[in-house]
């Protein structure tokens, strides 16, 4: 069935036109058709890969050749799509995850105008179509397309709202830090290029080990950089907090359930190269835990609902990263998809809110809302479970997996993993109390309005926490259950090299659930301390001491402003006044001006006096004479 | 018999336009005269492709042994291709604009594109060298009589120093014509060994007038102001496609005739490059005026050209061509964004435009894809081009620092996004204010021309193979020139 | 010969002409009509068909170089009269006599092609400078007619002095005036020689206003009425160049490589007054004044070269330069203001007129498509074929290029600046010799051929 | 006599023309210092003449004389310049009652 | 020393001398007499070298008839010593220092060549003589001897255009 393949991208993109092109002409529901219409068409064709690829139908390796895109001298980089269990999986997530967003999105986008609620249908059919390309892409460059597609869909949801200049600067910066990652995508490209001569994941992943360890360390970690960028990680993570400058659905879906998952993907997909790249797994473990602990620390300080969910996001990525690192692949790809239910979730649960709040989005105004939105309250709380990791909710599972992979791996990358997932537990029903517990603290006219959400928006809400509880059973780990990790075997085959070149201990039966325990543990007391703190008494003061650097986002922003926007501009000035106009133009008008200025000096010689031409001529003169007898060799 | 025609149909349409009085025809006959250019550089691609059709070579100076040989390869194709799109486009967008004696206007367009035409189909290096000047004189008029207050002394600027290095590249043409056997003609020249020494200093010689045209950094300064002084459909020629002499003019002229001296000079010219590229997105960032904005941005540009063609790799020319094209069409589409709104609004300043994505959606939609193409997003025309070449910069064979230069020079592209979403930005996004409230939608023409724009920018973004495969053999047969491996 | 004879008794025709003839537009048809036999006659003995059947002793010789050059400068002659005739007609009250003169100095432009002793070149010289002073003189009210005139008379018979001196010396170094002679020296008379052949250089780069010794140019292009300037900077200095080459043929040309330095040095520095002189000017009529001294730097490459293709260079140049001038100082005449301004917005009121000055204008400056751009090739070719002193090549195009700044300022003028500048009444015939006169340039600017192929049969 | 010394007389009698033509100012005795630069050239071409009359003797009895001949045209010529060159002079004098050569300075620069 | 030495030597002095005064004097007659001084030494070198076509002719044409005119002419301006018309001081010095390099240049150019050798014949030889030069130049020079009448024409000419009053 693989001919069915360029039918999952093309069906967004016909919405996208469709919806581009004609979104004066279209009403509402005519567009939210197209557009959901579209990502559920691609998600039947890809439940029927799925399938197919789950049985074993996978002909060519799953590779579909569609065109010659470029090629040059001995070098052929086609258009191609390759459906394998990773790909057929995010495939899944994607259009699956798409679909209920999109569904949710023609309720929650409802008040724009008709031409403006086209748009965001059309930008949202072209972001499932650049993803559905990254995710299908058979080679780097195909990826790659996909990879700025996201990007710059991305940029343009960030910007929907384009009459505010704060989102207009958020989605410029979006696409400016992403661009720095995809520097490091492109050149990774190009090392590969260089060195094997094709980007064809079959063909490079089949000729990697014959390369030394520092080419393949420095492609990995140049495809960490792009890595980076997309996936929200340190040092590019700050765009994507202010990236919640978009609708919340575009959230939920692009910064949240998948495109930030992009790096994740695409380390995944390399697996192969990084596993053979020791150094640079440990600085993917690093950094993802370090960017783990940073966004949880952030995310414990702030007020505005989804900020706190774009640093849990962040932190989580970190999480990914860190099972990547550690060679739990996996686990990684395990935890990418039960994110993607409890987090789209949480982001459509907070869109209610903000709905329900007419875009309020303080969590200082709100509270108590639990009485008002009820269907909103209920599976926001099983997503605020789900991520907390409470067993037997999918959060659970998969960050387990990872903790327990990087356990193995480093006890301190456990410890440090652990906290994290103590504070993530914390923050989130900090959040939870704060918004949904106690007193509504907003205005009256905001009361009166208060409602639950309609049902294009709760029945994605419903479905998401299903998912988001269920979501987690399909790895269930071999202590709980023998043979139940069904996605380990779905995947084994795309890691397989890896797991063969570098194996992952389980550990033991004991130390799994001595590790469980603790962090299920801890998770459990965080939330009891925060539904007991903020329930109340949520802290609405702004914070003093260390809380207001943790508030402030440990002035990352700032920093960044310092040391690079700030010399960038100053250098910009200064090579326009400075270095363009009294530099290079200066010499070159000065050029123009001596000869204006030895002309006006030369002239004087024609003083109009014989007597001065004739002593000039004898001068010229003697000159020849002497130059033509004396000054020859 | 089409290379013939290609230079031919503009000439005689040029000349024929001095005459007539009446300005509506004017823009007719120009139109009418672009399009028979259009359809004959198409015919040449398609059906009258075969050598005898596309190469022509009379007897002309037989004294001096200079030929009148024109000829078509891939590249010519390929340019001539661009020169006859961009003017249709140019006329089109320009439909509804007035000039002030439009006859000569029109007129002067067509004979500057003749001259381009020229340059690119001549294949003997004393009508190289004609045309290469020719092409200059109607664009000089054509400057200095529309546009802006200071275009007289900008246009001057710009002329004298163009004219410094065509005259400095004569001398070096003169010298290698002895070289050569007194021959004029490009494959004696490419079957010309000159010793190192010699090949080295003739390489600045012939270099300067290509680098002046590109133009390079340090020799960019007379490009912002001409851009933003002339008239924006002359800019659109200016930039679109006078530039491209200057590379096409390394390709063809410069690298195979002078390998051992393009090879030692490979580093310093790239190193010129960078700077440039560097430099002038640097400075557009801080750019208020549109048309310098996209002036430096057209630098930066050009620049990685240049940086691909020094890289002597298969890679980065195919990339250099595929780019010369993309970059030619998109450039004209910026233009043409920048000639309505200064058109509609009286003024190019960033800071006085803002929201006009409310009152003008298509051209918004329009000008964000043309930009995006401009910064190489994939699937557009930019990112076949700009990937080709920074692979080649990457893998290049000639140099050591092919690394640090692919490295350096993708900074640029970051930089590119800076002030491309910036421009976007400061112009359709953001409230409308006093000035932009006033606006209205955009004149059907202009969209039409950008929408073919567009059009071509995904064609060629999506389904580059042709393209590739017309340059194929050019960039083969240069490279064989060059001695490096292919 | 026929040439020699013919301007000789049609300049006396012309002068007595003025006593029996009182109207003003025969006078000036005979004259027109003289220059118009005397090409005829020229190109007929081009063609071998000679007239007079003297012996010459060897003193003169007809080759194609000179006859071809005749034909050049009486092609030039007759478009100038055909032009400008009317003008000379407006200078003073001797018309017929300045007429006389022009047939007076084409007789001595006639000699100077043709020369083979340099007796006859002194002779030619002097024909053609003495009636000159007078031209340059004949508006006689005029204080800077006067002042010209004094200064081309002084300078130029102290030049002359140069070269007597010059060719006693050459004289005592090979005992013959033959050119032929000239590389037959002495025993230990090579530094006579030397002497004598640098003196006669001085003197001739006097005559071609070649730097240091272009003084009197300006001044005198400047001073003397208008429509004579055009006559003295075109074809007069075209035929001294000629006659320079020719010199150079038998007397420099076998120890050429010891003259190099020192015509580097004349071709460097005039290239270097004239035009960076030229760019501050704001009389266009001064402007070209400079721009000739310019011109003649670059015409100094033919002797620089001295090879064959220089000849054909020097004949292209020749054509290139004075057609281009004659036409430019034509328009000039008309012009009633004759600085920079009074050309603004020339091409408003005279579209044809201003397109025509472009054209010459191109001309002056090398660009394609005109005889100037081949002519300036030429040169190029011909210093380049010597391999040596590349410095000096690149040294003449940077100085084109400034030239291209002053030429391209009567440009602007015309075409991109508003104003009122005034033009004269011009007669439709006039402007239809321009409008030819602009297409022989760009039709020599296209095939070159046309004219240099006649120097070979 | 050796034909060097006619050679540095004829010199001299040259630069002290020249000479005067750079120190006076009255156009009178600038043309008249011009007339003593042209009989220097006179006077070494006789001196000349005579020179290769002597070497050249045996084989040709006229050896010589078109030195002086070609004086005898300097001289022609140096009339009809002085003819000329007076007349410039006299129109000259007659405009501005002046035979300085700065007096009238209005072509320059 | 013979006497052909002494009369050299005499006349030579007498030549630079009166050149020199010719420069040097104050009142332009006073110049013009030194001048004739000089032709006529020079016209001596004529006599010493046997030219003696060329002696007369100097004396007839040059110090007779073109000095003549020139005393006419300065007669008829009424020049006299009181318009003392000499350059300015540093002009002047300038113009002796310039003529006197260029003297030096021209002898250090020309010292050392073989020129020492060859002698001229001095008082004897027949080519100076009238028949012999006239018959050369209407046999071998008489092209260029006609062609000196358009020169004369044009120099006629010249004096009625220039000097005729209006």
């Amino acid at each position: 069935m693989n001919y069915l393949v360029f039918l999952i991208p093309l069906f967004p993109l016909l919405g996208f036109l469709i919806n581009g092109l004609l979104r004066k002409q279209l009403s509402k529901p005519a567009t939210g058709f197209i557009g959901s219409g579209a990502v559920l068409a691609s998600f039947v064709v890809s439940v029927i890969l799925f399938l197919d690829v789950k049985n074993g139908v996978m002909p060519n390796g799953g590779v579909v050749e569609l065109f010659d895109f470029i090629s040059f001298g001995k070098i052929h980089i086609p258009f191609a799509f390759q459906v394998d269990q990773l790909s057929s999986l995010f495939l899944l997530i994607i259009t699956g995850v798409g679909f209920l967003i999109h569904l949710y999105s023609t309720a929650y986008m409802q008040e724009e105008e008709d031409q403006h609620f086209a748009r965001y249908f059309s930008y949202l059919n072209l972001f499932v179509f650049s993803m559905l390309l990254l995710v299908l892409g058979a080679n780097y460059v195909i990826m790659f397309i996909g990879w700025e597609g996201v990007g710059l869909c991305s940029y343009l949801l960030i910007g929907f709202w384009f009459k505010n200049n704060d989102f207009n600067n958020a989605a410029n910066k979006a696409f400016v830090m992403n661009r720095i990652g995809d520097l490091g995508f492109l050149l990774a490209v190009f090392y590969i290029l260089a060195k094997i001569g094709s980007v064809t994941y079959s063909e490079v992943f089949a000729q990697a080990p014959q390369l030394s360890t520092s080419t393949l360390t420095i492609i990995t970690l140049l495809l960490f950089v792009g890595a980076t960028g997309k996936s929200a990680q340190i040092p590019l993570y700050t765009w994507l907090p202010d990236a919640m400058a978009g609708p919340t659905p575009v959230s939920a879906l692009i910064h949240a359930a998948t495109m930030v998952t992009a790096g994740i993907y695409m380390v995944a997909r390399s697996n192969i190269l990084y596993t053979m790249a020791p150094v640079s797994q440990s600085v993917v473990a690093i950094v993802g835990l370090a960017t783990a602990v940073l966004a949880a620390t952030i995310a414990l300080k702030q007020n505005d609902i989804k900020k706190v969910l774009a640093y849990s996001t962040v932190s989580q990525l970190g999480y990914m990263f860190l099972g990547l690192g550690v060679g739990a692949y996996t686990s990684a790809v395990f935890h990418v998809m039960t994110h993607a239910f409890f987090k789209a979730l949480l982001f459509l649960g907070a869109g209610s809110v903000i709905h329900a709040m007419h875009h309020e989005q303080d969590i200082r105004h709100m509270g108590g809302l639990k009485k008002y939105l009820p269907v909103t309250h209920i599976t926001f709380l099983l997503g605020c479970i789900a991520i907390a990791g409470i067993p037997p909710f999918s959060g659970f599972f998969s960050k387990d997996e990872i903790l327990a992979a990087a356990y193995e791996s480093n006890k301190i990358y456990w410890v440090i993993g652990v906290l994290t997932a103590a504070m993530t537990a914390f923050y989130m029903f900090r959040l939870y109390a704060t918004t949904f517990l106690g007193k509504f603290r907003g205005t009256h006219d905001q009361e009166h309005h208060l409602h639950e959400s309609p049902a294009a928006m709760t029945i994605p809400l419903v479905i998401l926490a299903v998912l988001a509880v269920a979501g987690g059973w399909i790895g269930i780990p071999e202590v709980f259950m023998k043979d139940g990790h069904w996605l380990e075997h779905f995947l084994s085959p795309i890691f397989a090299a890896s797991y063969k070149l570098k194996e992952v201990h389980a550990a033991d039966h004991n130390t799994a659930y001595m590790l469980m325990g603790v962090s299920v543990t801890l998770a459990a007391i965080a939330i009891g301390i925060a539904i007991t703190k903020f329930s109340k008494k949520p802290d609405l003061q702004e914070a003093d001491g260390f809380g207001k650097v943790l508030a402030n986002k440990w002035y990352a922003d700032e920093f960044y402003d310092a040391i690079v926007v700030k010399p960038l501009n100053a250098l910009s000035r200064f090579l326009d006044n400075v270095i363009e106009k009294s530099g290079i133009d200066w010499v070159v008008n000065g050029v123009g001006k001596g000869v204006q200025y030895g002309s006006r000096q030369l002239r004087l010689l024609q003083s109009g006096q014989v007597g001065s031409y004739v002593l000039l001529m004898i001068v010229g003169m003697i000159i020849l004479f002497v130059l033509q007898f004396f000054l020859k060799k | 018999m089409i290379a013939v025609l290609l230079i031919l149909v503009p000439l005689i349409g040029g000349l024929a336009l001095f005459t007539v009085k009446n300005e509506g025809n004017a823009k007719s006959i120009a139109l009418f005269a672009s399009i028979a250019v259009l359809v004959v550089s198409l015919l040449g691609l398609t059906v009258m492709n075969t050598p005898g059709d596309l190469n022509c070579d009379l007897s002309w100076l037989p004294m001096l042994n200079s030929r009148f040989h024109v000829g078509l390869d891939g590249m010519g194709q390929l340019l001539c291709l661009l020169t006859a799109i961009s003017f249709p486009l140019i006329f089109v967008s320009a439909w509804r604009n007035t000039y002030k004696d439009a006859n000569r206007f029109y007129a002067l367009m067509l004979l500057s594109q003749a001259g381009l035409m020229g340059v690119f189909l001549a294949m003997d290096a004393l009508l190289f060298y004609f045309f290469w000047e020719l092409a200059l004189i109607p664009v000089y008029f054509l400057s200095s009589t529309w546009g802006g207050e200071k275009r007289i002394a900008a246009t001057f600027k710009f002329f004298i120093y163009t004219f410094v290095g065509s005259l400095i590249m004569l001398v070096g043409i003169i010298y290698i014509y002895f070289q050569a056997q007194q021959s004029f003609d490009l494959k004696a020249w490419y079957d010309l060994k000159l010793d190192r020494n010699t090949q080295s200093w003739l390489f600045w010689l012939l270099f300067t007038a290509f680098a002046i045209k590109m133009p390079v950094w340090p020799f960019h300064t007379w490009q912002p102001d001409v851009y933003e002084q002339s008239a924006t459909a002359v800019t659109m020629v200016l930039s679109g496609i006078m530039v491209k002499m200057g590379v096409f003019a390394v390709i063809r002229w410069l690298a195979p005739v002078l390998p051992d001296g393009f090879f030692d000079w490979g580093d310093t010219v790239s190193l010129l490059c960078l700077t440039g590229m560097i430099y002038a997105s640097l400075i557009a960032i801080r750019q208020d005026d549109l048309k310098r904005l996209i002036a430096y941005s057209s630098i930066a540009h050009i620049g990685l050209m240049c940086l691909a063609i020094f890289a002597s790799d298969k890679s980065g020319l195919q990339g250099t061509m595929m780019q010369m094209f993309s970059h030619g069409v998109n450039i004209i589409g910026l233009w043409i964004v920048a000639d309505v709104i200064e058109n509609k609004y009286g003024t190019r300043k960033l800071s006085q435009l803002g929201g006009l994505a409310q009152k003008d959606p298509a051209l918004a939609i329009l000008l964000v894809i043309i930009a995006l193409a401009n910064i190489a997003l994939p699937l557009t025309n930019g990112f076949v081009g700009e990937f080709m070449m920074f692979n080649g910069i990457f893998s290049s064979g000639v140099t050591k620092y092919g690394v640090l230069d692919a490295a350096v020079a993708l900074i640029c592209i970051i930089l590119a996004a800076v002030y491309t979403l910036n421009m976007i930005k400061k112009i359709f996004y953001g409230d409308s204010n006093a000035l932009t409230q006033s606006g209205t939608a955009t004149p059907f023409p202009v969209l039409a021309s950008l929408s073919v724009i567009v059009v071509l920018i995904f064609i060629t973004g999506v389904y580059p193979k042709p393209m590739l495969q017309l340059t194929n053999d050019t960039v083969d047969s240069i490279l064989k020139y060059m001695k490096t491996s292919i | 010969m026929n040439a020699i004879i013919f301007s000789a008794i049609w300049g006396v025709l012309m002068m007595f002409s003025g006593i029996f003839i009182k109207v003003k537009a025969v006078i000036r048809n005979l004259a027109i009509a003289g220059v118009a036999i005397l090409l005829l006659l020229n190109v007929a003995e081009l063609n071998n068909i000679v007239l007079f059947h003297i012996n010459v002793r060897d003193m003169l010789v007809f080759d194609s170089f000179g006859l071809l050059f005749n034909s050049v400068a009486f092609a030039a002659t007759l478009i100038y009269l055909l032009l400008s005739a009317k003008d000379i007609d407006e200078v003073g009250v001797n018309q017929a006599e300045y007429f006389a003169l022009i047939f007076f100095v084409l007789c001595g432009v006639s000699i100077a092609s043709s020369f083979n002793t340099l007796l006859m070149l002194f002779l030619g010289i002097e024909i053609i400078s003495i009636p000159l002073y007078i031209l340059t003189g004949s508006d006689k009210r005029n204080l800077k007619s006067n002042e010209a005139s004094l200064k081309y008379f002084l300078l130029g018979s102290f030049s002359t002095g140069i070269m007597l001196m010059g060719i006693a010396l050459i004289y005592g170094a090979s005992g013959s005036f033959a050119v032929a002679n000239m590389s037959k020296i002495i025993d230990g008379f090579v530094p006579v020689m030397m002497a004598g052949l640098l003196l006669l250089l001085i003197s001739m780069s006097f005559k071609v206003s070649a730097a240091p010794f272009h003084f009197w140019t300006p001044d005198v292009y400047d001073g003397a009425p208008t429509v004579f300037t055009s006559f003295m900077a075109t074809i007069v200095k075209a035929a001294v160049f000629v006659a320079f080459l020719r010199l150079f043929d038998a007397a420099y040309g076998p120890s050429l490589y010891q003259w190099r330095l020192t015509i580097a040095f004349i071709i460097a520095a005039t290239l270097f007054i004239g035009n960076i002189t030229a760019v501050f000017q704001q009389s266009v009529k001064r402007m070209l004044a400079y721009s000739s001294i310019a011109q003649a730097g670059f015409m100094f490459f033919a002797l620089f070269g001295y090879n064959e293709i220089a000849k054909e260079g020097i004949i292209l140049y020749a054509a290139a330069y004075s057609l281009a001038t004659i036409g430019i100082f034509a328009i000039l005449i008309k012009m009633k203001d004759y600085t920079f301004d009074g050309y603004n917005g020339l091409a408003k009121r005279q579209p044809l007129l201003a397109a025509a000055n472009t054209v010459f204008l191109l001309s002056l400056a090398g660009i394609p498509a005109t005889a100037g751009f081949f002519a300036k090739y030429y040169m190029l070719l011909a210093a380049i074929k010597n391999g040596a002193y590349l410095w000096l090549v690149i040294f003449a195009v940077l100085c084109a290029a400034v030239s291209a700044y002053y030429y391209f300022r009567v440009i602007q003028a015309m075409y991109f600046k508003e104003g009122d500048g005034q033009v004269k009444e011009v007669s439709p015939t006039f402007k239809i010799i321009l409008a030819l006169l602009a297409g022989v340039i760009i039709l020599l600017g296209l095939f070159p051929q046309i004219l240099l192929v006649h120097l070979y049969f | 006599m050796p034909v060097n010394y006619y050679i540095f007389v004829s010199i001299a009698l040259f630069c002290i023309g020249v000479v005067g033509v750079l120190t006076r100012r009255n156009a009178i005795i600038v043309f008249m210092c011009i007339e003593l630069m042209l009989n220097a050239a006179n006077l070494l071409l006789v001196a000349f003449s005579k020179m290769h009359h002597l070497m050249n003797i045996a084989r040709d009895a006229s050896a010589g004389i078109d030195g002086q001949l070609f004086v005898f045209f300097i001289m022609v010529v140096a009339a009809a310049e002085v003819s000329v060159g007076l007349a410039i002079i006299v129109m000259m004098y007659r405009n501005t009652h002046s035979v300085d050569i700065n007096f009238l300075n209005r072509l320059k620069h | 020393m013979g006497i052909t030495q002494i009369l050299f030597w005499f006349l030579t002095a007498l030549a630079l001398g009166s050149a020199l005064m010719v420069v040097l004097s104050k009142n332009p007659v006073y110049s013009v007499l030194f001048l004739i001084v000089a032709f006529f030494a020079i016209s001596g070198h004529y006599i010493l070298l046997n030219a003696q076509f060329l002696a007369i002719v100097n004396i007839i044409v040059y110090a007779g008839a073109i000095m003549v005119l020139f005393l006419f002419v300065i007669m008829l301006m009424n020049l006299n010593a009181e318009m003392n018309l000499q350059g300015n001081k540093l002009m002047r010095f300038a113009g002796f220092i310039a003529g006197l390099c260029l003297f030096l240049v021209l002898v250090a150019a020309l010292k050392d060549a073989g020129t020492k050798k060859q002698m001229v014949q001095m008082g004897t030889g027949d080519i100076g003589l009238i028949k012999n030069l006239g018959m050369t130049l209407f046999r071998e020079y008489v092209v260029p001897f006609e062609i000196s009448s358009v020169l004369f024409l044009s120099a006629m000419i010249g004096a009625v255009v220039i000097g005729k009053k209006e």
